[in-house]
């Protein structure tokens, strides 16, 4: 394997090796993503022994607690809710081929969000909820929407809304080898420092979560992908995953990608993998 | 658009708990516009008013510093089922809104 | 990577010798070679933040005609680029060595 | 309401607002002056004829210690007091320190609660009068420069 690493210098030979590894080493030694996930959440479950699996969907607030009085607060109210109205409205409204959203989906309107990100194997690729509605709207002869456009984040809100309760359950299927590669990516993503901070994902959000960034605590890995979209408090508006992992990329001091780049989405994927069991309580309300 | 005034009730005897949830960008005047560089004006809510029946049961003067998309409750006495509640405001530039409900 | 750079890099000397030895010409050499390192680095999706626009500020500085200033810019974006590489190299396995076991 | 309707129909554009004001709107006039005041004392002075007032115990203000979000702080005040005319909320060191007056009616209880806009740490008072007098109770809230997520 160390030879065969060496051959391949390349940034996307990581996850090749790893797949030819999947292949022919024992399972002991290559963890697939359900042997990682249970590695993850243990490793989060005994950095914070007093807080319950479920309460990681709630972000830093579940393990921030004069934090999570205030977001209580902001919760009786939510300013997501104006979001959710519009959206509710986007989707009913129907295409000028008489189509609707919703005939573009397979399942009921509240499991629209817990299907995604899937691997479509027919596109060889992953494919998310912001991802799918502009495949619907093309499809239809529509323009796509910009990914932070107030359309795409207000419909992502409403079908996040119509979805809570549902559990995240996204699936790396074993006859799907493209899938498998999508989620390798993602996790070598995330565990990779990069930018001038030379920091990755995993830096702040896995190793020193709950230490401070500044006045900030860091929040977990674990959950972040229920919540999205959600309101800004700081900036007035609400903001997509891929919004967030823009930000972050930036904050690291790297070019960060384009929403719903390929780099994006596979993340996603292995986040959202990553957070299974947890439940959908999106749209949110963050600082 | 949907209503920019959302509005949340409940009762307890004859008191009334009303929530209420406001569309504003409630911009101070201070700050940037971050493409830009040019100064955003002041645009913010001044007046939020409650009537219940007809009769005023909360008037509140504002300022910038209430934030972005404003919030506010308040109780009020002398309440029942039925009664048609109203939740006004009016801005710096002449804005206005205004939403009905019943209790 | 590095057999390329480093052959690159003995190219980029022996045209800057062989070149007129006007500053203009030399300068132009560098940032080129700025960019084609910082080419590589967002090919291998290691781009740092600033990078790009060092070279646009480098750019705009050499039409002002102050090269100085230009070069320095460009040598700032040149060392971030080689940075960014750097990292993307030992990034290539080093991400494993954090994955949670 | 002591205030001169002068305040409302000064220039054009709170003209206009009046004219297309909701019925409900017509009740008062906005505070200008004192809304405009950099200095807490002076707000105070404008909106009340005094900035002196009685620290009282039966007034509750429920503030975050340190302010997850300078902007948005959550304030939640009741009191316990009788005969209350108007609740304020005096941040001293915003560059406008009065935020809000509500104006209780006959009926309104004494509590109301809203989101406000911090720009550093300051003390925030909430300035309470009744038909005896001016009363308050006073909390700093400290605001802090957020991490990746502030």
């Amino acid at each position: 394997m160390l030879v065969l690493e060496r051959r391949h210098r390349s940034i996307r030979a990581g996850a090749f090796v790893a797949l030819l590894a999947a292949a022919i080493l024992p399972h002991a030694v290559f963890a697939g993503p359900e042997e990682d996930r249970l590695d993850f959440v243990g490793y989060f479950q005994s950095r914070f022994p007093n807080v319950p699996f479920d309460e990681f969907a709630n972000g830093i607030y579940a393990i921030d607690e004069d934090a999570r009085t205030q977001w209580l607060e902001i919760e009786e109210f939510p300013p997501y809710e104006f979001a959710i109205e519009r959206g509710e409205a986007l989707w009913q409204t129907p295409f000028s081929n008489s189509s609707t959203y919703a005939d573009c989906y397979d399942w009921p309107l509240g499991e629209i969000r817990a299907a995604y990100p899937k691997f479509d194997a027919a596109r060889g690729e992953v494919v998310t909820l912001d991802l799918s509605i502009n495949h619907c709207l093309v499809a239809n002869g529509e323009t796509p929407l910009a990914y932070n456009s107030s359309e795409m984040i207000d419909l992502t809100a409403y079908l996040a809304w119509v979805a809570r309760g549902q559990k995240i359950d996204v699936r790396v299927p074993d006859d799907e080898p493209g899938s498998l590669a999508a989620y390798e990516e993602g996790k070598r993503f995330y565990y990779s420092k990069r930018g001038q901070l030379n920091l990755a994902c995993a830096d702040c959000h896995v190793t020193s979560v709950g230490m401070y960034v500044r006045a900030d605590h860091l929040s977990a890995s674990l959950g972040h992908p229920t919540h999205f979209p959600v309101y800004r408090s700081k900036l007035g508006r609400m903001i997509s995953m891929h919004e967030r992992f823009y930000g972050c990329v930036r904050d690291v001091r790297a070019r960060p990608f384009d929403l719903q780049s390929l780099e994006y989405r596979n993340l996603e994927y292995f986040l959202a993998y990553m957070s299974n069991g947890l439940t959908i309580n999106g749209p949110g309300a963050r600082k | 658009m949907a209503s920019k005034i959302k509005v949340k009730t409940k009762l307890l005897g004859d008191v009334a708990d009303v929530k209420c949830l406001l569309l504003h960008p409630m911009e101070t005047g201070a700050r940037k516009d971050p493409d830009t560089g040019e100064p955003v004006p002041a645009h913010h809510i001044t007046q939020l008013t409650s009537t219940n029946n007809g009769e005023v049961v909360m008037l509140a003067n504002l300022s910038t510093a209430i934030s972005t998309n404003p919030y506010f409750s308040f109780k009020f006495s002398g309440a029942k089922a039925g009664d048609t509640l109203k939740i006004g405001w009016v801005d710096n530039l002449g804005g206005t809104d205004e939403v009905e409900t019943t209790l | 990577m590095a057999p390329a750079r480093a052959s690159k890099f003995i190219i980029t000397i022996a045209i800057v010798l062989l070149a007129a030895p006007g500053v203009a010409a030399d300068i132009n050499i560098r940032l080129a070679e700025a960019q084609g390192l910082l080419q590589q680095a967002a090919d291998a999706g290691y781009e740092w933040l600033e990078t790009a626009a060092l070279l646009e500020q480098a750019r705009a500085e050499m039409e002002n005609g102050d090269l100085d200033n230009a070069l320095a810019l460009i040598e700032k974006a040149q060392f971030q680029a080689e940075a960014a590489l750097i990292q993307a190299e030992r990034e290539a396995e080093a991400w494993r060595s954090r994955v949670l076991q | 309401m002591q205030l001169s309707r002068r305040l409302v129909l000064r220039g054009s554009l709170a003209f206009a607002a009046l004219a297309a004001l909701p019925r409900t709107l017509l009740a008062a006039a906005w505070p200008e002056k004192a809304f405009s005041e950099t200095a807490a004392a002076d707000a105070m002075k404008d909106l009340f004829g005094t900035d002196q007032t009685t620290a009282s115990d039966q007034i509750t203000m429920k503030v975050p210690q340190i302010a997850e979000n300078g902007a948005v702080v959550p304030v939640t005040i009741t009191t316990t007091l009788e005969d209350v005319e108007s609740i304020s909320i005096v941040v001293a060191k915003n560059p406008r320190p009065l935020a809000a007056t509500f104006e209780l009616q006959p009926g309104t209880l004494p509590e109301v609660a809203s989101r406000i806009k911090m720009g550093q740490t300051s003390d925030v008072m909430a300035v309470v009068k009744t038909s005896s007098g001016l009363f308050s109770t006073t909390k700093e809230v400290k605001v802090t420069i957020g991490g990746c997520g502030g």
